[in-house]
């Protein structure tokens, strides 16, 4: 590994002017993480971890594009293993062309050539295996592969997300090899993307190089990537001040504020986190069954100071979350609907019969970290002044996210969803009577039916106005999930780190274009 | 010589002008009480005090050098090399940690420098020196491998290593069994009159000073009474409190029908002494004077000094002692000589009783052995009969005393009182019975629970058995005190309140709670000092005359056994080789264990030439015993036949059994 | 016989003199503990304190605990916050005040049921010896051949984040010490003189275990209760430290310490302050524990 | 000897059974289970389920994945993680080097900070500076360790600029590194140790100071030296060594803390890592390794019982 450590000069460059904009190659990069996946296999596991190493080695067949102008939230699909591909007019078939690209040369797939073959094996892996993503997958009746680079999938009906899965992390097209279990997919990854893996240390650090043979010429530009595995907050600053670390995740604004301080040049990330806080009430349980205390809940909370102080940046929710672009509802829109109103949260209350206010408790775990923990006690302290007494409970994240949450069994809970990236993962997994994450007791066959149909609607804008009308609804009349806010998650980088673009999904599939000027 | 100890509680006079010098060749005792100060007279000379010690006047003057201004260094090379100690307890005065050889060589490699050869020889010399047979292997030894006795003899081999000029030994006999004491009081005089080493000893055991000393100082509550060579003082003390010290003493000839004399009150605590004459508050002649004046050393004849005013030259008092009576209250008491008359009832009867102690060992805890702890023992017990039981350390007298009370169960034999056979009782009935015999401690600090008051303690059995409760049980309390002579205010006090007669006594009041038949007591006064000892064993006499008790009352002190048992048992490895009423012991032992036994006890005479018979070796291991007669290892009249075959204990003529071949029929 | 003249209220006289009896006894032992273990009368004092503060908590904290000042965040100490706030704008000071009553409530409840228990356990198996003592005490020695913090982490990780769970975690830790002191000194009580004496005139197993077993071992039981009082406290930070422990909003010293190590160099207040007052209470139960040790001693004490 | 160590061994075989059945009961009665974590927003089928269920084992009841996991252990066979699919003999053995490596590195500084200090504490008994180290090693058993980590790690950042380096190092493959990466950790934890054995040499030495046969040796003319240290700690160590043994359990327990403080991928962070997930295996597995390091302590310190005292030796 590179020898950078404790050379703290190097942080501090005397001449930080864009000498060159050319990217060069070469160099190491270190990112400091705070964990490392349990498994590496993509389709088993949804954490980030595994997910972000998938992305340095795997590819989809089509991906989201990113660059200097691209937006963060951006959803444009481009190609990534599929060169190109064509929709059928009814919008049930979908055929897609393989580019010529080569697997890693390792053992036991040396460097051949992907075929259609590979993609047909992967997505059958991805139906069968038990998990989320199956559901990705679910309008799908039929797949074929016409030749050794076309593959044609055929949908039961016009389905609308259909591209936006494809993109979708989990989608990570695996050699066939791999299927048929000639390698180990939990501990190692052979895949067609910009990084060979060389060696995971399982909670040391995992280390890649370069592969020549990346289908984009001249990419990727660094030789190496080292992710090293530093669970301690302080210590991943501590790292990145003395320079061991390129780049680190996201830290809070005091950190960042003493950081800049001893290291000036460091350059600032600000980009919108992939999901939300929402509060979730039992819909089953009293009084959470009249709308009215829903929507007084609503109005207790102070989104955006909270977000502020707690997040150091941010801006109020909605039902889909903004991190989606153009599928969310706009700003102004989602702050009107969702006011800030102690005084007429209490009239609501007292419309429901509760001048006095009530007791509940309000679930939360300890699972995602403290900042969500400190959200929560912001969120009883804000329900508090308005005389909802909201104990916070908090409990184990393997109890809430196997016991507690799935069977519905609290009050209040407040949480993150998981990174979605389709609106109709927000919506339909959450609200409709069916979803699969409706974990809120939320039914509504109004909604059902809207839910339905926005998912046949091929015409992005069309789509679009149905989703706002589908938010609008949501935020009027069913009050729950409750968005709260999503924040903006701030990342330092040392200043000679170059054309770092990063995208709200899954993967660090901009670390292809990543070069260093040093 | 005044040493003082800083304690937590203020300074303590632990020593207070102490006097006295040792001549080439000869052996100074120093005797007293518990607590007198002797042992810290000894370890002053060598300022081996503790660091809470120290020598706050006086000086010690060994060939003319001030020991006690010495620097640190100078006295360390005089340690060791021209005077050295011995102590008291040979199981926790050599290091465990290292051989014997190691520690022996230790000592001359600190003042000679020798090649290591030299030194290993010196060291198994001297180990042949002090009789430690095999010294070559031995030299390998730890000190827990050797037996009480060898330790011992290596202590002393330490000791001369050097060829001291002066040995200071501390109790160097107490600890061991009076054969092995005999041993090694031998092994001491006949290295002293081959070294010509002067040795300071220390002892509280008059017959111990009477054979070896030719000085003897005397010393109560940390100051010299009286000085004087030893022929004078055993003829005539001068002093009251040596005077009382002599009489207190059971001794083989003391008349057992007789009280024994005894000095009122206890040694008293150094932090609260008695104005003028330490001794007053005890002394029969105590006068005003003493009271307020402290006496000086009277010179009383040729190297005899004595510290009581009644020996004032000035004052005209008259100062004959009555050779009489120091307590002289019940002087006129007398006891019964228990015959053994038909009349008396057989109370208790034991006959064959064994108890194996399992000694388990390995991985699952096989027995691999016993320890045959006793190993069939039957005698019996008349009402309002004395047993003595002695013998020596290990050899299975508590055992004994537990199994009759069924505190532990036995391993075989049967166990009858009045007439019902123990086993065969059911717990209720068992429970009644037990009520009738009761135990007294050897310890009475360990035996009385420190947490609570006596008259929990003593109401404890009264409790027990239903026999008082609330009220009746303070009213009973309050008598058993007073029956026992303590004071019925004494009943809210805790055991550490009291002295150890005290204790001794609440002891005695608890086992006396229940009305028992039988007492069982357990070197019920080896704990305790002399002058103390005395007053237990007359109140023990006193209360068999009041109550016709029964007493068995073991003990491995012969000369307490001859004066409180009307009979008396020999015990030796868990068996009884003898058994005969006390006189008869004494006069015609049969078996030569006895004899052996008896021969070894010193007697407090100097001018007694006793014929000692040393037995060789020291006690087998009762978990090993040797075959046939288990004593013929170590017995002087061992024949071939003891080898193998087992002695029967035998009645030889009436009322005196014995077990060995000397008076088999073949 | 003389008990002629016992009038009827002699019990009640007499359970009064008794229990004086023991007054004076505890009140000389009082007056001895002050004169000989100065630093062990500082430590109960200050202990005292901490307690009086937990117990007038509401009265001494400034503020409410869990009361945010959202125009205060991570404010420096000042006068109106005399050790800052923190992130959440909370008043560190009432923080630290409530947050002892956490330490103590943890600390007093784990000692007391953890003896409670291991004097049961351990007199059963001291007292009686043979299998049931094999059985016991394979299961104890099971219980601390996991080292403690891993012990309490598992439990109070699987049980999730709740006072009560800490506790019972910390518990199930403490209970084979206790046990392990009780039954040896019960087994070497067993031995002793008074209790063969206490047997000899006839006392059952309950009563020699409760006149003679209980009282006789109160001494080391007493100091090992003191010792574990600090780990106890110690254990409890760091379970809350580790995220595992006194779940938020409770004002946990560890807990606070948890939530602040990312603000070491921004606001080390939030680390001080907490930081300061769990050592320093433990380091008071510690030094008691010291003291009752030297003063228990029976080789120490005349 | 041998005999006691073998029963040691059996009795320790025992207590691991007792172990290792009390935390698969523990972990499996509790709520929250991998299956259920694995596909809980998933909508999987009753039979994806089960078939989950099944190829994890976890079908069966508690008392045969409990026998199956024994049979296995003892043949060496730990088992599979239940989410990485990894051996659990793989994992462990990534992860035992360093806790092992944080706790003998701590053992070896305890000891040399506290025997030096307890007997200076014991030889200058009562004196100021007794009384000095005496409040200095309680100061120091009651800091909690990850306290003073924490403090020490911002010290040395804010101060000297320096942290230890990231991304653990073995010593086999970089001893400096290493050696950087382990020290303050082992410091730490040492601290609280090194405070018990001040205490315990103190009180042994003090107490084997007043024996007796200390007092033979200085009657011998011995210098104090070697009063003190050939005779007065040599047998003092016993206690010393037991409390070493006694308080591994501390140590082991607060490399946990330390271990995620100093990013080091060891076993406590294993545990901590792996409770959560359910992932039973390795749980067990990795307790079950504590507590054989316990016991291994533990049989250690009773053969050095032997080395220090003949008196165990021969019986
Ligand atoms: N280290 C000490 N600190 C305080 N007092 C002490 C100390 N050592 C001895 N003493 C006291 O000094 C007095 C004399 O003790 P010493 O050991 O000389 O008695 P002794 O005559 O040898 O008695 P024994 O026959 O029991 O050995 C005793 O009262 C004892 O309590
Ligand atoms: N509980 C026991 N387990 C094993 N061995 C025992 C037990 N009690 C006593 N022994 C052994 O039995 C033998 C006799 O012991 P006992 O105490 O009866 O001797 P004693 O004659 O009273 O000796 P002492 O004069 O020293 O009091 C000794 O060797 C002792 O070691
Ligand atoms: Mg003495
Ligand atoms: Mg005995």
């Amino acid at each position: 590994s590179e020898d950078n450590g404790g050379n703290s000069s190097e942080s501090q460059p005397s001449n930080d002017e864009e000498g060159s904009s050319e990217p060069k190659h070469g160099g190491t990069f270190t990112m400091a993480t705070p964990a490392d996946p349990d498994t590496l296999d993509p389709h088993r596991q949804s954490s980030i971890y595994t997910h972000q190493m998938a992305g340095f080695v795997y590819n989809k067949l089509v991906t989201y594009e990113t660059g200097p102008d691209v937006e963060y939230t951006d959803y444009n699909v481009v190609p990534d293993l599929a060169e190109s591909w064509d929709i059928s007019e009814d919008g049930t078939v979908y055929t897609f062309h393989l580019r010529e690209a080569y697997w890693h040369d390792k053992e036991p797939v040396n460097g051949r050539q992907v075929v259609a073959e590979d993609v047909i094996s992967t997505m059958e892996r991805i139906i069968n295996l038990p998990g989320h993503q199956a559901a990705l997958l679910s309008e799908v009746e039929s797949m074929e592969a016409l030749d050794d680079k076309t593959v044609v999938f055929t949908l039961k009906q016009p389905f609308a997300p259909f591209l936006n899965f494809m993109a979708n992390h989990f989608m990570w097209i695996l050699p066939k090899e791999a299927i048929d279990g000639e390698i180990d997919l939990s501990t190692d990854a052979i895949g067609t993307g910009p990084f060979v893996l060389e060696e995971w240390e399982d909670n040391v650090q995992a280390t890649y190089s370069r592969n020549p043979n990346f289908f984009e010429e001249g990419k990727p530009y660094l030789d190496e990537l080292i992710y090293k595995v530093v669970p301690d907050q302080g210590a991943r600053i501590a790292a990145f001040r003395t320079g061991q670390s390129d780049a680190i995740g996201g830290i809070s604004p005091e950190e960042l504020n003493t950081l800049t301080k001893s290291n000036p040049d460091t350059i600032v990330k600000e980009v919108l986190f992939a999901t939300q806080e929402q509060v979730f009430v039992n819909m089953e349980r009293e009084p959470f069954d009249d709308l009215n205390v829903r929507k007084a809940i609503s109005m207790a909370i102070d989104r955006q100071s909270m977000v502020d102080s707690i997040y150091g940046g941010g801006e109020v929710s909605g039902p889909v979350n903004p991190s989606l672009g153009k599928w969310a509802l706009p700003l102004e829109e989602r702050e009107q609907l969702q006011p800030y109103d102690p005084e007429g949260a209490k009239a609501l209350l007292a419309e429901a019969g509760f001048p006095n206010g009530f007791d509940t408790t309000l679930m939360v775990t300890d699972g995602y970290g403290e900042q969500l923990v400190r959200v929560a006690q912001w969120i009883a302290e804000d329900l508090r002044n308005v005389g909802i007494n909201a104990e916070i409970e908090v409990v184990e994240y393997a109890t809430y996210f196997s016991e507690k949450w799935p069977n519905v069994d609290y009050d209040i809970g407040v949480g993150y969803q998981t990174y979605f990236q389709e609106p109709d993962e927000w919506l339909r997994t959450q609200m409709h009577s069916e979803g699969t994450r409706n974990w809120f007791n939320i039914s509504d066959p109004e909604l059902d039916v809207m839910l339905d149909e926005q998912r046949m609607i091929i015409d992005e804008d069309e789509r679009r106005e149905m989703v706002y009308d589908i938010q609008r609804y949501v935020l009027e009349n069913v009050v729950n999930p409750i968005p709260v806010s999503t924040y903006y998650v701030q990342s330092p980088q040392q200043p000679y780190v170059k054309n770092w673009e990063p995208h709200s999904s899954y993967g660090y599939i901009h670390m292809k274009d990543v070069w260093l000027d040093r | 010589m005044r040493t003082v100890f800083q304690t937590r509680t203020g300074t303590v006079e632990a020593v207070n002008g102490i006097s006295f010098s040792i001549s080439k060749g000869e052996t100074v005792a120093i005797v007293g009480e518990s607590g007198s100060g002797k042992s810290v007279s000894a370890l002053s000379i060598l300022r081996l005090l503790e660091s809470s010690g120290r020598v706050s006047s006086g000086k010690v003057l060994f060939n003319d050098l001030n020991l006690t201004e010495m620097k640190d260094e100078e006295i360390r090379k005089i340690r060791g090399k021209d005077i050295a100690m011995i102590f008291q307890d040979p199981m926790t005065c050599l290091d465990p940690v290292y051989t014997i050889g190691n520690q022996i060589i230790e000592t001359i490699k600190i003042h000679e420098d020798l090649s290591k050869k030299e030194y290993l020889e010196r060291a198994v010399e001297l180990l042949r020196l002090v009789g430690l047979p095999d010294a070559e292997n031995r030299i390998h030894s730890y000190p827990h491998q050797l037996s009480g006795g060898q330790r011992q003899r290596v202590m002393i081999a330490i000791a001369l290593a050097c060829r001291p000029n002066l040995i200071i030994a501390d109790e160097p006999t107490t600890a061991l069994d009076v054969t092995v004491q005999a041993q090694i009081m031998e092994l001491l005089k006949e290295l002293q009159s081959k070294l010509g080493t002067a040795i300071f000893l220390v002892t509280h055991d008059l017959g111990v000073v009477a054979e070896m000393a030719d000085r003897v100082v005397v010393v109560y509550a940390g100051q010299v009474v009286e000085q004087s060579s030893v022929i004078d003082l055993f003829e005539k003390p001068e002093h009251p409190y040596t005077e009382a010290l002599m009489k207190s003493i059971p001794r083989i000839e003391t008349d057992r029908t007789k009280r024994l004399q005894t000095i009122k009150g206890n040694v008293p605590s150094l932090k609260e002494l008695p104005s003028g004459c330490r001794f007053h508050p005890r002394c029969p002649f105590a006068t005003e004077k003493c009271r307020s004046e402290e006496p000086p050393l009277f010179n009383v004849g040729e190297n005899r000094i004595s510290k009581c005013w009644l020996l004032d030259p000035e004052s005209k008092v008259e100062m004959t002692l009555p050779s009489a009576t120091v307590e002289k209250v019940d002087e006129n008491i007398y006891y019964d000589l228990n015959d053994q008359s038909e009349d008396k009832e057989l109370l208790l009867d034991v006959k064959e009783i064994k108890k194996h102690f399992p000694i388990t060992k390995g991985v699952l805890s096989r027995t691999v052995g016993h320890v045959r702890a006793v190993d069939g023992v039957s005698f019996d017990i008349y009402q309002g009969e004395t047993l003595g039981l002695v013998g020596e350390s290990g050899c299975g007298k508590s055992t004994v005393g537990r199994l009759v009370t069924g505190l532990i169960d036995s391993t075989d034999g049967q166990v009858s009182f009045d007439g019902k056979e123990l086993t065969s009782l059911n717990r209720q009935a068992m429970k009644k019975m037990r009520k009738r015999m009761q135990f007294v401690f050897q310890d009475p600090y360990s035996s009385l629970n420190p947490r609570m008051t006596v008259l929990d303690i003593i109401g404890e059995p009264l409790e027990v058995h239903g026999f008082a409760k609330g009220a009746d049980k303070y009213e009973r309390v309050g008598e058993l005190l007073e029956i026992v002579g303590l004071s019925k205010n004494d009943i809210q006090k805790f055991p550490h309140e009291f002295s150890g007669g005290q204790r001794q006594r609440i002891g005695i009041a608890r086992a006396l709670a229940t009305e028992p038949d039988l007492l069982i007591c357990d070197e019920a006064v080896s704990a305790l000092d002399v002058s103390v000892q005395a007053q237990i064993l007359n109140l023990l006499k006193d209360l068999q005359l009041k109550m016709g008790l029964s007493y068995l009352f073991i003990s491995h002190d012969l000369n307490v056994v001859k004066y409180i048992s009307d009979r008396i048992a020999v015990m030796y490895l868990g068996e009884i080789v003898e058994v005969t009423d006390s006189e008869t012991l004494f006069q015609e032992a049969l078996h030569p264990y006895s004899k052996a036994l008896i021969s070894a006890v010193p007697v407090p005479d100097p001018t007694a030439e006793p014929e000692r018979i040393i037995l060789k070796g020291e006690v087998p291991s009762p978990s090993n015993p040797p075959t046939g007669c288990k004593f013929h290892t170590r017995c002087p009249m061992a024949m071939e036949i003891c080898k193998h075959k087992k002695p029967l204990l035998k009645e030889h003529s009436s009322g005196h059994t014995v077990s060995c071949h000397l008076y088999g029929e073949e | 016989m003389s008990q002629v003249h016992l009038d009827s209220e002699l019990p009640v006289k007499k359970v009064h003199i008794r229990k004086n009896i023991r007054l004076t006894k505890f009140k000389d032992d009082c007056k001895r503990f002050i004169r000989t273990q100065k630093i062990g009368l500082v430590s109960i004092l200050f202990i005292f304190l901490v307690v009086l503060v937990a117990i007038l908590a509401p009265m001494i904290a400034p503020f409410d605990p869990v009361d945010q000042n959202r125009e205060a965040f991570l404010a420096a100490p000042n006068a109106q916050h005399v050790m800052g706030t923190d992130d959440l704008g909370r008043d560190v000071f009432s923080r630290i005040v409530y947050g002892s009553r956490i330490s103590l409530l943890v600390g007093f409840a784990t000692v007391i049921i953890s003896i409670i228990i291991g004097i049961l356990i351990g007199m059963v198996s001291g007292y009686f010896g043979g299998i049931v003592d094999m059985v016991i005490q394979r299961i104890m020695d099971a219980i601390m051949a996991i080292p403690a913090l891993i012990l309490a982490l598992f439990i109070a990780a699987l049980l999730g984040p709740a006072i009560q769970n800490v506790i019972i975690a910390l518990v199930i830790i403490e209970i084979p010490r206790f046990a392990r002191i009780v039954r040896g000194e019960m087994m070497r009580i067993r031995e002793t003189n008074f209790v063969e004496a206490s047997r000899s005139v006839g006392a059952n197993a309950l009563r020699i275990i409760m006149r003679h077993g209980l009282p006789n071992m109160m001494a080391p039981i007493i100091v090992m209760a003191s010792l574990a009082f600090g780990q106890t406290i110690i254990a409890e930070a760091s379970l809350s430290f580790l995220g595992i422990g006194t779940p938020p909003p409770n004002p946990s010293w560890g807990l606070m310490l948890s939530n602040a190590s990312r603000y070491m160099e921004s606001a080390p207040w939030l680390v001080i302050f907490p930081g300061l007052a769990l050592s320093l209470l433990v380091l008071a139960f510690n030094l008691l524990g010291d003291a009752l040790r030297d003063f228990l001693d029976p080789k120490l004490s005349s | 000897m041998a005999e006691y160590i073998i029963r040691r061994l059996i009795y320790g075989v025992i207590v691991l059974f007792i172990m290792v059945t009390f935390i698969f009961v523990v972990m499996r009665a509790v709520p929250g289970d991998v299956v259920t974590l694995q596909l809980a927003d998933s909508g999987a089928s009753e039979e994806q389920i089960e078939a989950l269920e099944a190829e994890l084992g976890l079908d069966k009841s508690i008392p045969a994945q409990l026998g199956d996991w024994i049979v296995g252990a003892v043949q060496g066979d730990l088992g599979m993680s239940l989410w990485s699919g990894q051996p659990v003999t793989e994992v462990i053995t990534e992860r035992l080097p360093v806790t092992l490596q944080l706790a003998i590195m701590s053992i070896i500084l305890a000891i040399l900070i506290g025997i030096p200090i307890g007997v200076i504490s014991a030889v200058k008994h009562n004196t100021f500076i007794d009384h000095f180290l005496r409040i200095t090693s309680v100061g120091g058993l009651s800091i909690p360790n990850f306290w003073l980590g924490l403090i020490l790690l911002t010290v040395l950042a804010l101060v000297l600029n320096w942290i230890p380096p990231l991304g653990y190092q073995s010593f086999l493959e970089n001893p400096i590194v290493n050696f950087q990466q382990m020290i303050l950790p082992a410091i730490c934890l040492a601290i609280t140790l090194s405070a018990s054995i001040v205490r315990m040499t103190r009180s042994a030495v003090l107490e084997v100071l007043h024996s007796e046969f200390i007092r033979t040796v200085r009657s011998k003319g011995a210098k104090e030296r070697v009063v003190i240290y050939k005779h007065a700690l040599r047998n003092s160590l016993v206690s010393v060594i037991t409390l070493i043994g006694l308080q591994v359990g501390y140590l082991l327990g607060g490399t946990v803390v330390l271990e995620s403080i100093f990013s080091l991928p060891g076993l406590g962070s294993l545990i901590f890592e792996t409770v959560s997930s359910r992932d039973y295996p390795v749980v067990q597995a990795a307790v079950l390794i504590f507590g054989a390091m316990f016991l291994l302590v533990n049989l250690i310190v009773d053969v050095m019982y032997g080395w220090v005292d003949p008196r165990i030796r021969n019986s």
